[in-house]
């Protein structure tokens, strides 16, 4: 059984539910406070969906300054799994441990909708136990989910396999379609959908379980790093 | 004729402003000391063609007030600018 | 322009005679301060003067109540040691003049109301009225609105997951803006908004006091604010301050206080809201019969020089009022400042005082400094319970007659009714796509159907397979052609949106939005209206458990349509497997459950109708309310979805009430949701596509005969209209149309209309 | 000394700004015309205690280079303002 870090900013909102889904497929979660500096005893850390220190100035932009933060970035460069789920998402590119920039939605607007995602590449705990080309309908829930990259940075993602979901039909002006995004090893992730709200049909898919199971290390290669 | 325009929309006083609040109570944790008054405020850029200087300020003043911002709660003004 | 200078007490909103009754109370002329605590605690918004006589006709009373209206929220026993807790308001006025932020702090302010009371805050809906789309001003309001209450309510942490949408030039320069927020707690941790133990403190709790909406409950609810024209005049001396919501702060005071409860460190809590820091006090030491001392200058403020009935009156959000022992002020301040929020001690509670006939009443003194000279002095129940309660003359309008003489459902018809039907169809997602729904993991169907339906599980929560099932309903077409009748329909349109779910109503709460409580007609209307509510409750066997009322909705000198809305509550005991929904499938057998013909001697009314008033035809009569009839359908098809959120196999593959716009609009949405047609008998009438009047339902089955058998049993009704399948929708001669066209005129209504504003 | 500074935060060149696009597109039906490159950008205003002014903009730079603005999209730049 794995121990799940679940980090939470002032502001944070979906640390339940991302707590929930771990503890759906047999692990478990627990609680970081955004000031704890250690990291010590984790397998793995969920930066979850909400609106750290209240999205103020630009999502992620004040709680990557959290202490916790430091001790992310450590534990990311030990090879530790860190997942980012919308506003873990972008407090991961503000904190520079993923590439881009999370824009505006292309309409303006909040959206919440079911989306479809292909796997683009499975060189990452997030997408080990999918298939290349595999359709998941899993929900989004952001206002600034348009992923914004340079060219030079968009042609090196893609080379590596960094980009690992891609929209059917893009729902915010997202770059190339982009949905996640990896750093070149793999081990952190950042996704604007919400995997752990399609944990089960009574919720209206059960989707998002192959991408936990992945992150958990339930299936799919033990280490893809050595690549 | 073109000029450059910029429109500064900032909050009335009196009228409470979360965001700045809450950047500058960050500060002092990212190392930041002795900067107060915080406050965030928006700010247009753009291209107005008209007779003249005044003719182009008038026609964005009216478009700040109009569409930029909300008199109850937002103070606008429009100044030339250099691009 | 200005008249001779008033005397204070008419400024501040006060009669004559009101004054003369402080001057009794007291015993000696009140000073400016008392007056202006008076004047906003004695204000229609705070005190109901105008309709609370007649709310008492509501009935309250069931044996799942554990709190029924008064308090902050309404709260049932839902079973399994969960209480849920409901409360609706509105936030009309504010949100007129600055639509972003009067929608947001409208959704603070509910959310408040319901963590007040111990409860998770789980779910917010909207109901939303506008003028319609035919002006730019009219999209400022609905873009505004909308992006408020998903700016506010996204970030704080609570799906919204449905509301109305209604778009009516009744509306045009009054928007309502109507928020109901349900939340649940542990049966055993029901906490009230009471002060009680001499010396306990008073401890305010969140952001600091501004100018914030200063005097705006009692200049926004006692008088109107609109020019002759429409427009918004306000001059500056009547201007509300408009209030900034900060979700951020509110989130971590959600946090923070369900903390405090979760650690039993308070006695009572009370939100702040209209009236702020008065209101507050008062009501807890009222509540608790004891008195309070307030100490002005301890209350941390925003701006320099603010006065002490500003201190006391602003409207300043995100603050909480908790009292707590002083034993516990350790505790509390530390885990106060865990979460970022401010906690000042402002206040104690005091001895009640005996006054010269023995009574003893518990005195709200304002003082400057913690032991300073006592700057206000007034009995806490005279401000929080005892406003003068006034029986407005009432007169049916004149013209009535007249208007209900003027009945369109023998029009011929005019027009291809394609045409009539797709113009008709509108889908709110623009709207709701808008707003978190899936928050919590609750959701299991969501804006967009008949009713939310979530799970009843949340942080703290005792495990429960049970659900709870929401919506909330208005016809304010059917309410100004019989306010008494309309709203009787609503309450049964809204149980049937509840049965759709498979759920059981439990509890009802209601926002009154209506006019000039100063002209007769509106009083008569509203307590028709009142009197309707009390007669479909009764005849339903439903509780009311709260409500508000919203006065003085005028657009340039007119009232609104008196706009009842309510908001139901409903039960599904086992929720394993979601309901069908609108998702038929191909072959499926399409029936009418429930009588065909209305009640009354029309059998298909069309009077007050979506597709009357879009021809301009207001007038007409409505269905009369038979809550026999209506009740005997709603509880044959709940039970029989319940049974499928239960696990058991059915026939059943779809259902859906027939609502607003009619059985043709009924249809065309289940077309247009499954992308699979239909081939339906000619009907009745041509007014049986049109007609609107609840207790019907349109379901599907891949088992007629069975089905059949059962509704039998049970002697309600079923019309066996025709079967699904084909690429068009089609309604014996009457009506065909391409099942594309159903989808993408009802999908892109909304968005065409908005986008052609500029 | 305190110093009143002006933060200004514009989006860089090529950076798609779905705003200023949204306001020019609004402009012809609200009857403005002749108004073009619409860009939105936000602005923060607060007070700094420093040595002197160029302190004071050092500090302000500092500030909006490593928190108000994000290098990967966004151009910062501070200057002394009038209140
Ligand atoms: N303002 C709104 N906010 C959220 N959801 C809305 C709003 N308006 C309508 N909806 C949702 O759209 C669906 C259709 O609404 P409505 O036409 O009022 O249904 P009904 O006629 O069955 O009451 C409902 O699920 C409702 O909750
Ligand atoms: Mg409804």
């Amino acid at each position: 059984m794995s121990r799940i870090g679940v980090v939470v900013f002032p502001g944070s909102n979906c640390e339940y539910d991302a707590a929930a889904a771990v503890e759906q497929l047999g692990d478990r979660a627990e609680f970081v406070w955004h000031t704890r500096t250690d990291l010590e005893g984790l397998d793995g850390v969920i930066l979850p969906g909400g609106f750290a220190h209240g999205d103020y100035l630009r999502p992620g932009a004040l709680a990557r300054f959290s202490p916790v933060m430091a001790a992310v970035e450590r534990f990311a460069q030990g090879g530790g799994s860190v997942l980012g789920i919308c506003n873990g998402f972008q407090v991961l590119v503000e904190a520079g441990l993923l590439a881009g920039a999370l824009q505006k939605n292309r309409g303006l607007t909040f959206l919440c909708q079911p989306t479809t995602l292909v796997v683009s590449s499975t060189s990452s705990i997030l997408t080990r136990g999918a298939t290349l080309g595999q359709e998941l309908v899993v929900p989004i829930n952001h206002f600034s989910g348009s992923y914004t990259c340079s060219d030079e940075t968009y042609n090196e993602l893609n080379r590596n396999g960094q980009i690992v979901l891609r929209y059917l039909e893009n729902p915010n002006g997202s770059r190339n379609d982009i949905a996640a995004v990896a750093n070149r090893l793999g081990n952190v992730v950042g996704l604007m959908p919400h995997p752990e709200r399609a944990m089960s049909t009574l919720l209206g898919s059960a989707d998002g379980r192959v991408l936990m199971e992945s992150f958990l290390g339930l299936t799919g290669a033990p280490s893809f790093l050595a690549h | 004729m073109n000029y450059f325009v910029i429109v500064d929309v900032t909050l009335r006083r009196g009228i409470a402003d979360p965001e700045g609040a809450t950047i500058e109570r960050a500060l002092p944790a990212l190392g930041f000391t002795g900067v107060t008054n915080v406050h965030a405020g928006k700010a247009f850029r753009f291209d107005v063609e008209a007779e003249s200087e005044g003719a182009a300020l008038e026609k964005a003043t009216s478009l700040a007030q109009r569409l930029l911002s909300n008199p109850v709660i937002e103070d606008a003004s429009a100044r030339l600018g250099e691009r | 322009m200005r008249s001779a200078p008033q005397p204070l007490h008419r400024a501040l909103g006060l009669t004559d005679t009101e004054l003369d009754i402080i001057r009794d109370v007291l015993g000696r002329e009140p000073n400016s301060l008392e007056l202006a605590l008076y004047g906003v605690m004695w204000s229609e918004h705070c005190s109901y003067k105008s309709s609370r006589m007649h709310l008492r006709r509501l009935p309250t009373h069931g044996a799942h109540v554990l709190v029924g209206p008064g308090e902050n929220a309404g709260v049932i026993d839902a079973g399994d040691g969960i209480a849920v807790a409901i409360r609706i308001e509105s936030h009309n006025h504010p949100s007129a003049i600055e639509p972003y932020q009067g929608a947001a702090t409208g959704v603070g302010g509910i959310l408040r109301d319901v963590f007040t009371m111990g409860a998770r805050p789980l779910a917010v809906m909207d109901p939303l009225f506008f003028g319609e789309l035919t002006d730019a001003r009219q999209r400022w309001l609905v873009e505004g609105v909308v992006s408020g209450i998903s700016g506010y309510g996204n970030s704080v942490g609570v799906p919204t997951i449905g509301g109305e949408l209604t778009f009516d030039d009744c509306y045009s320069s009054n928007p309502l803006v109507n928020v109901l927020c349900c939340g649940a707690l542990p049966t055993e941790r029901l906490v009230l908004g009471v002060a009680s133990g001499v010396g306990n403190l008073a401890v305010l709790l969140g952001s600091s006091t501004g100018r914030d909406g200063i005097g705006g409950v009692s200049v926004l609810a006692s008088a109107g604010f609109q020019g002759s024209d429409g427009a918004v005049s306000l001059d500056d001396a009547k201007r509300p301050s408009v209030q900034v919501g900060d979700p951020y702060e509110e989130k971590r005071l959600i946090e923070a206080c369900l903390e405090l409860l979760d650690e039993r460190l308070v006695v009572g809590i009370q939100d702040l809201g209209g009236a702020g820091i008065v209101c507050a006090t008062c009501e807890t030491a009222a509540r608790g019969g004891v008195g309070m001392d307030v100490d002005v200058t301890a209350i941390p403020l925003r701006e320099e020089g603010m006065q002490p009935y500003e201190i006391m009156t602003s409207e300043s959000q995100e603050r909480m009022l908790a009292i707590i022992t002083p034993e516990n002020w350790d505790l509390v301040a530390a885990l106060c400042a865990k979460w970022e929020v401010r906690a000042t001690v402002i206040g104690h509670v005091v001895e009640p005082v005996t006054d010269d006939q023995g009574r003893s009443v518990g005195m709200l003194r304002i003082r400057d400094g913690f032991d300073g000279e006592i700057l206000a002095q007034v009995p806490a129940s005279s401000l929080a319970d005892e406003a003068p309660l006034y029986d407005r003359p009432r007169r049916r309008p004149d013209d009535l007659d007249a208007i209900n003489a003027d009945d369109p459902t023998d029009d011929e018809p005019v027009g291809t009714p394609n045409d009539d039907l797709l113009g008709l169809l509108i889908d709110p997602a623009w709207v709701y796509r808008q707003y978190d729904s899936q928050l919590f993991l609750n959701t299991v169907v969501g804006p967009g159907s008949d009713a939310a339906l979530l799970r009843l599980a949340g942080p703290g929560l005792p495990i429960s397979e049970r659900g709870i099932a929401l919506s909330t309903d208005s016809n304010p077409r059917w309410c100004a052609l019989d306010p008494r009748a309309g709203t009787a329909l609503t309450v049964a349109e809204s149980v049937a949106n509840l049965a759709c779910v498979g759920a059981t109503a439990k509890a009802v709460v209601n926002c009154l939005n209506f006019g000039n409580p100063e002209h007769p007609e509106v009083m008569w209307q509203l307590t028709e209206s009142i009197e309707g509510m009390a007669l479909a409750c009764s005849a339903l066997d439903l509780p009311v458990v709260g409500g508000n009322v919203s006065l003085y909705n005028e657009s340039g000198g007119h009232d609104i349509d008196p706009t009842p809305v309510v908001g139901l509550l409903g039960v599904v005991d086992s929720l394993v497997a979601p309901p069908p929904g609108w998702q038929w499938c191909e072959g499926d057998a399409v029936v009418l459950v429930g009588t065909r013909h209305a009640s009354g001697p029309q059998k298909f009314p069309l009077g007050g109708t979506r597709w009357a008033t879009k021809r301009g035809r207001r007038g007409g009569r409505v269905p009369e309310f038979e809550g026999e009839v209506l009740a005997k359908a709603i509880a044959f098809v709940a039970r029989e979805i319940s049974q499928i959120c239960a696990g058991a196999a059915s026939d059943v593959t779809a259902v859906h009430d027939v609502g607003g716009g009619g059985l043709s609009v009924a249809l065309a949405e289940m077309v247009a949701v499954t992308g699979l047609g239909a081939q339906i008998i000619e009907l009745e009438h041509h007014g049986e596509l049109f007609a609107e009047f609840p207790g019907r339902f349109v379901m599907a089955t891949n088992d007629l005969v069975a089905f059949r058998a059962r509704a039998d049993e049970t002697g309600v009704p079923v019309v066996a209209l025709g079967i699904v399948g084909g690429d068009a929708l089609r309604i014996g001669e009457t009506i065909d149309v391409a099942v594309g066209e159903v989808s993408s005129r009802r999908r892109g209504a909304l968005e065409a209309s908005l986008a052609s504003l500029g």
